[in-house]
């Protein structure tokens, strides 16, 4: 009876929230109990689950890296019951937190490679924090580049974070908008992910590509990345099944024999391919 | 596993009964009410039917509540403060009634909510209640626990299995130390149990098809869409079958109150159409014939693959209850048949 | 993030008196979302109002809750100082705690507990509030007026005289409509074609009108100030632009027995025909049913003596689409006829007629070019009997209502025949006199009086013949309920004003609503007396309820004024509070399941009906969509809705939950 | 129970019952503050299932009020609200819900004295009724 | 062959429809829905007393709309279903036929109007038994009838079987799904299963055919058929409506009478 209940959230006060594309936010959270947060270890690829006290839980992953500690970091969309109440609050509010669940992106596995990262629309979250705990140890990894796609310029999110990684001369990022949602000023590419994906061509010798986005997405990156030779096993993208309990228990996320909340969220191709279409 | 018999008379079993209501433990059993005969807190044997084949829904509810407090919390001027439970109050049960086929399924929910992470409330509740089965003398069509590793006389998963020996008489076996506790002081009610005989009071319950094969058969189905459609094609998407089940343990949480509020834990349903629904309008399984199919996989080929454990004790409760006749012992054997 | 700023109003000491506004202030502060809490001596002042809009800019409000007066009262005010400070207007409430709270309750504790509650529930409310927008409609700038008697001919000409196009599409070959037909007008006996011709002219004249005669409506889409009317232009079997209207075809047709329209049956016309001399336009028309030709294939002797060439028998109906943005209906009414009244031998005796004939009979331009005369034998009669409320206020007969004209014409009949008849014995059998209007008591008063006509106050129970007689069987009510019998030579009944045959088909094509009796209703019978609930489309004169001259030519009027102000705009703003159904992404699109149930229960036919369609064009769903045009924000739709698909702005499901939950919440505050 | 002070939503129409009430307040007439109002732009707007929520939320009384019939300013509204409430109302009582809780009427703009004296009968009636703990006790039910 | 059955092989013999809704043999002896889509396959058809499913409920399942055109053995209420979806917009005419077995001779429905027409001749009131037994439980006390309820929705579980037997709950998105506000608490407690019930049994006010698969349905056996006699028996005697009788009639609770009752509104 020791064990803490696997119910029972952390509660994280909000220091600062910031508002990334409309409808988006980001809330940084610290523990307030800072006993707990000195315990609290996560790595990258995991989640948690974010609750506002009387309206209920959701999944979010870790969008902030595990090199940057205490704090942790979730971006959401305000679509249902508990995002909007989470996009009600403000800093200094108390909000739940359960995790971190899940496993986490190899990255260790990819010291000495080439990584390209392919993200779409408000996926980019789970990718941001693999991407700044790999710019953090930068000098593991060879080259780094970024494919980031959303609807229009106004649902990029991270601007401020795309802007700092544009001006590095160690990573090659490259954004792109749904045809009919760009700017005047516009400077990206203007088309969907995949066909960007395709124009570009990145090598695929010696590299690890992972990719988030809806599964619209998933679903026409998978064959470009497979003409463009990379490997199954070395496509890495995160699921992002609806999810209750996060710990194995409710069922909901149960995809073939994975549990994506236990087994998950991190998959390779090789597994997907494995996997009922049901994610 | 060997047990320790005694037999003990129909009287004697009804002050048993009450001495445990005087202790302040709670009796879940089998009453009858019209023509249905289901699970129902009791206070005497009495109220208790003995004589059904089987209950709408399981015993389940014991362990896993239709809807249960995980904790309450109350939220006013910018704090939040978080009230555990207090697992320590939660009351004594006494399951009493229940059948061999649903002891087997808490070994199930045992596996599902202590699958690596223990679930505290639910492992709380499990040690304060203890599973009185009674064997079963009579089935119906429905019943096929002798296809999935049990018997109508099976004691695996029981504290104490009673077989009525039809004479007056019950035979009890006493199959754990959570049972022998249980009598510990009630001793004088029993006699010597040994040399009875419950085989021949039990009932026939024949082999409907080789578990060995349904798993195979369910890979080789698995894109057969066709098939799964044909299948669940009167199947409306209710839950029934999953709430009357005793091995089912999907579940939602759900928040209610405002300043002062409670978080909640209650059943839920692969069944529905909105189980997996993402708020985005994309659902997983958008297709009735999927949500059968994962019913079906989970049960037979996910969990005994993941958990060890098979997610089916043939208790036929959900083709009972459904309301369109969906008979999961006649789909299990067309798969099962189903010609490589 | 809700940053809600709530300010207390003293209301000088309207509300301090008895409410504690510095506890309001400091427990609505309390309140969760809340971020600025003040109060005040007057908050609707300029300092008030200044306190408010720093507040905004300063502490950068998402929502403003004033605690004052009714919302009927200042919301516009604080909406309007909202805006000013950059705050979407309609994220601001009024929590009402002067009328509802400090004026009608006694100082205390319960009063301030109140108060607080209603703050909390504003706050509540106010979260959940949502910008909007104000709704923007274009406006087609072509009123069409359908209808061409008295209150088409005076709506039009008032719409056209401001400026704006006008389409009157009237289905008789000439406008006029039954003022045309009348002899005297009351209560002044000047004559009706005296004052109404030179109006018709000015609609075949003014360069703003385009008239549709001998035409009907086919149909009506759209929505206000977007409608497109569909006119169907029945065949005169004429080239309009060749004829010249010189009446040689009609001196010519050989069929000339054909009962005129005109004349209510007792005159006679010919197949070609225009019915009466004044007509506008004054081009005949060919009956078809009549016309020799038409019924033997022989004939054509109008087209042989049209100097012009204009006869055309093969000419078709022709369909002429418009593009308007408001619509008059001025469809006017019928009188009931044939076997209504079996027991006054209505339809069996020549003698009894009704008063539209009388009308045509007392006529300079009618069958007896003005002597009154039987119809039967022509004999000048010398008793003639009234009959007032021939079918109206006769429950019995399914007619409840007056038709409210009758006493007025009535009296004029009697005194017309009087002053034609000088022997003359009139009589008028009647409930009560309804003379309410100016001069017209006065007018009643002089046919009873200066010409003696007899009023008899009881029903006629029947009439019958009696040697060449027309016994009619009264009771005198006013005389211990007397039995009458009045040997008379004519008997002309008032009979129930009543809706035109085609009102309820007409109204459905406009999908606007009528009464039980086919009437068309109003949007509100005290305060929008020329509107019908479908936005844009406006009434005048007897097609909304029997009406006399005047009162059609206001309400014509009044219409015209209605479709001036909404031309007066090249878009329609109005309010956004209304009603929205739910759309989201594919693949859902909508959570409507289009049971419709919504659609009938809308009041303004505001909920339409889209079709979803895939990318290859198939049909995914059928759901509803609210106009904004027409939707006045009632929201009974919503209460309808089983999937909440449908909500109303301002009024949300989310802003209502949550002010009863908020309201309620008090004992959790006090916990 | 002398010291039970009723809690009483009124949910009411914009334009008769709301500004009745207002009507009430600049008259100056004096009535019991156990009831607030909740403001709607129509009875036909009112969903029965804000009534649950209200009684689920602790009300002991209810008060739906809107224009008389013919007077609605949306001209049908209130007819289709009553035709909800007959059904509705029929139906709580069937359920064993004691429909004396709520209290329907019509209460036009003109009508300050009748809104007073509605809602002191009605307060008064609930005071007698007592706190409506058939309905509260339901809360927490069937939770374990 | 029975005559349903010849008439079934008829109708997919001629693909005049792919698939015939009918009743076939199920577990214990009892009736269960099958859907033939083969000539040969006729001879599966029953009709009997154990067929009591209303079988409309499959018209609105999407997997069994694209099937094709169906044809569909009918039950009175089954008729009266049809009618109540046309009125609700939600299937078309021409889109399916309704078989009508009877002892002689398939009487065969292919259009609203026929539908009209036979239902006309039917009874569509309650039976008496039926109206006997809303009298009695209406005699009882208010606080019998709460207690009765109170015990009956204690037991319910959510599972959602009378929405899903339902045929006139096709909602893809039913008010207790609806969470923004959240209208109906998810969990099975009794607060909830009341606030449920109330709600579905005013959803199908003015519109429920009184076809008794919600009771059939459920499993723990709660009266439902009860709430929705209620209903119907009001909707008639208040405002004279019935559902089901007309393809095209509107719903009793979205039209009204100027005169209709209020002597509870003061």
């Amino acid at each position: 009876m020791n064990a803490r209940d696997v119910f029972k959230p952390f509660l994280m006060r909000i220091e600062q929230v910031t508002e990334e594309a409309p409808d988006v936010r980001t809330l940084r959270l610290v523990f307030q109990n800072e006993d707990e947060g000195r315990g609290f270890i996560f790595r990258t690829g995991q989640f948690g689950e974010y609750s506002v006290f009387g309206e209920g839980e959701c999944t979010f992953c870790i969008a902030s890296s595990p090199t940057r500690q205490g704090y942790i970091e979730c971006t959401f969309r305000k679509a249902g019951r508990v995002t909007s109440a989470l996009a009600a609050l403000e800093t200094n509010e108390i909000v739940g937190f359960r995790g971190p669940y899940g496993n986490v992106f190899p990255i260790d596995q990819w010291q000495g490679k080439n990584l390209l990262f392919i993200a779409g629309g408000i996926a980019l979250p789970p990718m941001r924090s693999v991407i700044w705990n790999v710019l953090d140890l930068r000098d593991r990894y060879r080259d780094v580049t970024i494919v980031y796609g959303a609807r229009t310029v106004a649902d990029l999110v991270y601007k401020r974070e795309l802007q700092e990684w544009a001006g590095r001369d160690d990573v090659k990022l490259v954004t792109t908008v749904d045809p009919g949602g760009e700017t005047p000023d516009w400077q990206g590419e203007i088309g969907f992910v995949p066909a960007v994906l395709d124009k570009l061509a990145p090598a695929s010798h010696d590299t690890v590509a992972v990719v988030c986005g809806p599964p619209v997405m998933i679903k026409f990156t998978f064959p470009v990345l497979a003409r463009l030779g990379f490997a199954p096993g070395d496509i890495y993208t995160t699921l992002e099944n609806r999810m209750k309990c996060g710990v194995g228990k409710c069922g909901r996320c149960n995809t073939g024999k994975y549990f994506v909340c236990k087994d998950g969220p991190v998959f390779t191709f090789a597994q997907l391919q494995e996997m009922p279409q049901e994610y | 596993m060997e047990s320790e018999k005694r037999s003990i008379g129909r009287e004697a079993l009804a002050e048993l009964i009450s001495q445990w209501r005087s202790a302040g433990k709670r009796v879940l059993a089998p009453k009858r009410s019209g023509d249905k005969v289901d699970f129902a807190w009791v206070a005497s044997l009495e109220e208790i039917s003995l004589d059904h084949v089987q209950t709408v829904q399981s015993p389940k509810a014991a362990l896993f509540p239709r809807v249960e407090e995980l904790f309450s919390f109350r939220s006013a001027d910018g704090r939040v403060e978080v009230r555990e439970r207090d697992l320590g109050a939660l009351p004594e049960t006494v399951v009493f009634g229940l059948r061999p086929c649903d002891a087997a399924a808490f070994t199930a929910l045992k596996a599902i909510f202590n699958w690596d992470s223990p679930d505290s409330l639910f492992s709380a509740r499990l040690a304060r209640t203890t599973l009185v089965a009674v064997a079963c003398s009579s089935a119906d069509e429905y019943c096929f626990c002798t296809s999935v590793g049990g018997g109508p006389g099976a004691i695996a998963g029981s504290d104490i299995l009673l077989t009525d020996l039809g004479d007056g008489d019950f035979l009890a076996e006493i199959v754990s130390e959570k049972g022998r506790l249980m009598l510990q002081g009630a001793e004088a009610l029993f006699r010597p149990g040994a040399g009875r005989e419950k085989e021949r009071c039990l009932a026939r319950v024949e082999k409907a098809f080789d578990l060995e094969k349904v798993d195979p058969g369910l890979a080789r189905r698995f894109d057969d869409d066709a098939f799964w459609a044909g299948q669940s094609l009167r199947c409306l998407g209710c839950g029934a079958c999953a709430y009357v089940c005793p091995t089912c343990a999907c579940f939602d949480i759900q928040d209610e109150g405002g300043i002062t509020g409670k978080r909640l834990r209650c059943w839920d349903s692969c069944g529905f159409g909105l189980f997996t629904l993402h708020t985005s309008g994309h659902n997983p399984r958008p297709l009735q014939s999927q949500r059968w199919r994962q019913r079906l996989m989970h049960k037979f080929s996910y969990m005994p693959e993941r958990q060890g454990v098979l997610g089916c004790v043939g208790c036929g409760r959900c083709s009972r209850a459904c309301p369109v006749d969906m008979n999961i012992l006649e789909h299990i054997r067309a798969i099962a048949e189903a010609r490589p | 993030m809700a940053r809600i700023g709530v300010f207390i109003c003293h209301c000088g000491e309207n509300i301090s008196a008895t409410v504690d506004v510095m506890k309001v202030a400091a427990e609505a502060a309390k309140i969760p979302g809340v971020a600025h809490s003040v109060e005040y001596k007057y908050m609707c002042s300029d300092p008030g109002q200044q306190l408010v809009k720093n507040a905004i800019r300063e502490k950068g409000l998402t929502g403003v809750v004033v605690a004052a007066c009714s919302p009927r009262m200042h919301e516009p005010t604080f909406r309007r100082a909202c805006a000013e400070a950059g705050l979407n207007p309609f994220l601001c409430e009024m929590a009402n705690i002067r009328e509802h709270c400090s004026w009608v309750h006694e100082k205390g504790d319960a009063t301030t507990d109140k108060a607080i509650d209603i703050v909390r529930t504003l706050v509540a409310k106010v979260k959940k509030n949502k910008a909007l927008q104000p709704i923007k409609v274009p406006v087609t700038k072509v009123a069409m007026v359908i209808g061409g008697g008295i209150a088409g001919i005076q709506a039009s000409l008032d719409i056209a005289n401001a400026g704006h196009q006008v389409i009157l599409v009237e289905k008789e070959p000439s406008i006029g409509g039954h003022m045309s037909q009348l002899s005297e007008t009351f209560p002044t006996l000047d004559c009706s074609q005296c004052i109404l011709t030179p109006r018709m002219v000015e609609v075949a004249q003014h360069l703003n009108i385009t008239l549709f005669s001998y035409a009907e409506l086919e149909s009506l889409d759209g929505f206000i100030g977007n409608f497109k009317a569909r006119i169907r232009k029945k065949a005169r079997s004429l080239d309009e632009k060749l004829c010249t209207g010189c009446g040689l075809c009609t001196q010519k047709c050989p069929s000339r027995r054909i009962p005129s329209e005109f004349d209510a049956g007792l005159g006679l016309r010919p197949a070609i025909y225009v019915p009466f001399p004044q007509a506008v336009p004054n081009k005949p028309v060919i009956d078809r049913e009549h016309c020799t030709y038409y019924r033997t294939g022989k004939c054509r002797l109008c087209e042989k003596v049209c100097p012009t060439q204009a006869i055309r028998f093969d000419q078709q109906d022709e369909i002429v689409e418009a593009d308007v943005g408001a619509v008059v209906l001025a469809t006017g009414f019928d009188i009931k006829h044939g076997d209504f009244f079996p027991e006054y031998g209505y339809g069996k005796y020549r003698d009894v007629i009704d008063g539209l004939q009388f009308e045509r009979l007392a006529s300079a331009s009618g069958p007896t070019l003005g002597e009154i005369r039987r119809p039967s034998d022509g004999r000048v009669p010398e008793t003639v009997v009234f009959v007032a409320c021939a079918g109206s206020r006769d429950p019995a007969k399914g007619i409840e209502y007056c038709s409210k004209i009758c006493c007025m014409y009535t009296a004029k009949h009697a005194m017309l025949y009087k002053h034609k008849v000088h022997h003359g014995k009139p009589y008028v059998f009647y409930m009560d006199i309804r003379a309410g209007g100016k001069m017209y008591e006065e007018f009643v008063r002089r046919a009873m009086e200066e010409d003696g006509v007899q009023y008899v106050r009881g029903r006629v129970s029947r009439i019958f013949e009696r040697g060449g007689k027309l016994v009619v069987k009264g009771v005198d009510t006013l005389l211990a309920a007397r039995p009458l019998e009045i040997e008379a030579d004519l008997v002309v009944l008032a009979t129930a004003g009543i809706a035109q045959p085609g009102a309820e088909e007409l109204a459905q094509k406009l999908h606007v609503s009528y009464d039980a009796h086919k009437f068309y209703a109003e949007a509100h019978p005290k305060l929008r007396p020329v509107e019908t609930n479908t936005a844009g489309i406006f009434l005048a004169g007897a097609c909304q309820a029997p009406k006399d001259i005047p009162e059609s030519v206001a309400q014509a009027s009044g219409a015209a004024a209605k479709v001036a102000a909404l031309f007066s705009q090249s878009e329609l703003v109005r309010e956004p509070l209304i009603a929205v159904v739910d759309r989201q992404a594919p693949p859902v699109y909508s959570s409507c399941v289009g049971c419709f149930l919504c659609q009938s229960a809308c009041p303004y036919q505001a909920i339409e009906k889209e079709e979803i369609r895939g990318r290859d064009g198939q049909l995914l769903k059928t759901v509803a969509k609210v106009n904004p045009g027409l939707c006045q924000g009632c929201g009974t739709c919503v209460a309808f809705c089983r999937t909440k698909s449908i909500d109303i702005q301002g009024f949300s499901h989310e802003q209502v939950h949550a002010e009863v939950l908020a309201l309620l919440n008090r004992g959790e505050r006090d916990a | 129970m002398p010291d039970f002070e009723p809690k009483i939503v009124a949910f009411v129409c914009n334009w008769c019952t709301y500004a009745g009430a207002d009507l009430t307040g600049t008259s100056r007439m004096k009535y019991s503050p156990q009831v607030a109002i909740i403001r709607f732009p129509c009875t036909g707007r009112i969903d029965f299932m804000l009534l649950l929520k209200a009684f689920a939320s602790g009300a002991d009384g209810i008060i739906v009020s809107g224009c008389h019939p013919n007077d609605c300013h949306y001209s049908s509204g209130n007819f289709h609200a009553r035709r909800r409430w007959i059904v509705f109302r029929g139906l709580l009582d069937f359920l064993g819900i004691d429909v004396r809780r709520v209290q329907f009427s019509w209460v036009s703009a003109a009508e300050g004295a009748k809104w007073a004296q509605l809602v002191n009968e009605t307060a008064e009636h609930i005071r007698g009724l007592g706190p409506f703990t058939g309905y509260q006790r339901l809360r927490g039910l069937g939770v374990e | 062959m029975s005559a349903l059955q010849e008439k079934a092989r008829e109708l997919l013999a001629s693909a005049a429809v792919q698939v015939v809704i009918g009743y076939g043999r199920g577990s214990g002896g009892a009736a269960r829905a099958v859907f033939i889509r083969e000539a040969t396959k006729a001879g599966d058809l029953v009709f009997d007393g154990t067929c009591l499913q209303n079988l409309a409920v499959y018209l609105m399942k999407p997997e069994v709309r694209k099937l094709g055109k169906a044809a569909l053995v009918v039950r009175p209420a089954t008729l009266r279903t049809i009618l109540q979806l046309a009125a609700e917009n939600q299937i078309a005419e021409n889109s399916l036929l309704a078989l009508v077995p009877s002892a002689e001779e398939i009487v065969l429905l292919a259009t609203f109007a026929a539908i009209e027409a036979h239902v006309a001749a039917l009874d569509s009131d309650l039976s008496t038994a039926e109206k006997a037994e809303l009298q009695r439980f209406t005699a009882l006390g208010l606080d019998e009838r709460r207690r009765f309820w109170e015990e009956q929705f204690s037991r319910c579980l959510k599972c959602y079987a009378c929405r899903a037997a339902c045929p006139l709950c096709y909602c893809t998105r039913c008010t207790v799904e609806c969470n923004q506000p959240q209208w109906i608490p998810v969990p099975a407690h009794d607060l909830g299963n009341l606030e449920w019930n109330v709600m579905r049994a005013m959803h199908l006010a003015g519109r429920c055919v009184n076809c008794g698969d919600c009771s059939r349905a459920c499993p723990v056996g709660i009266p439902l058929y009860l709430l929705n006699q209620k209903l119907v028996s009001d909707v008639f005697t208040g405002f004279n409506s019935r559902s089901g009788i007309s393809a095209r009639s509107d719903n009793a609770l979205s039209t009204f009478k100027p005169n209709d009752p209020e002597d509870f509104i003061r």
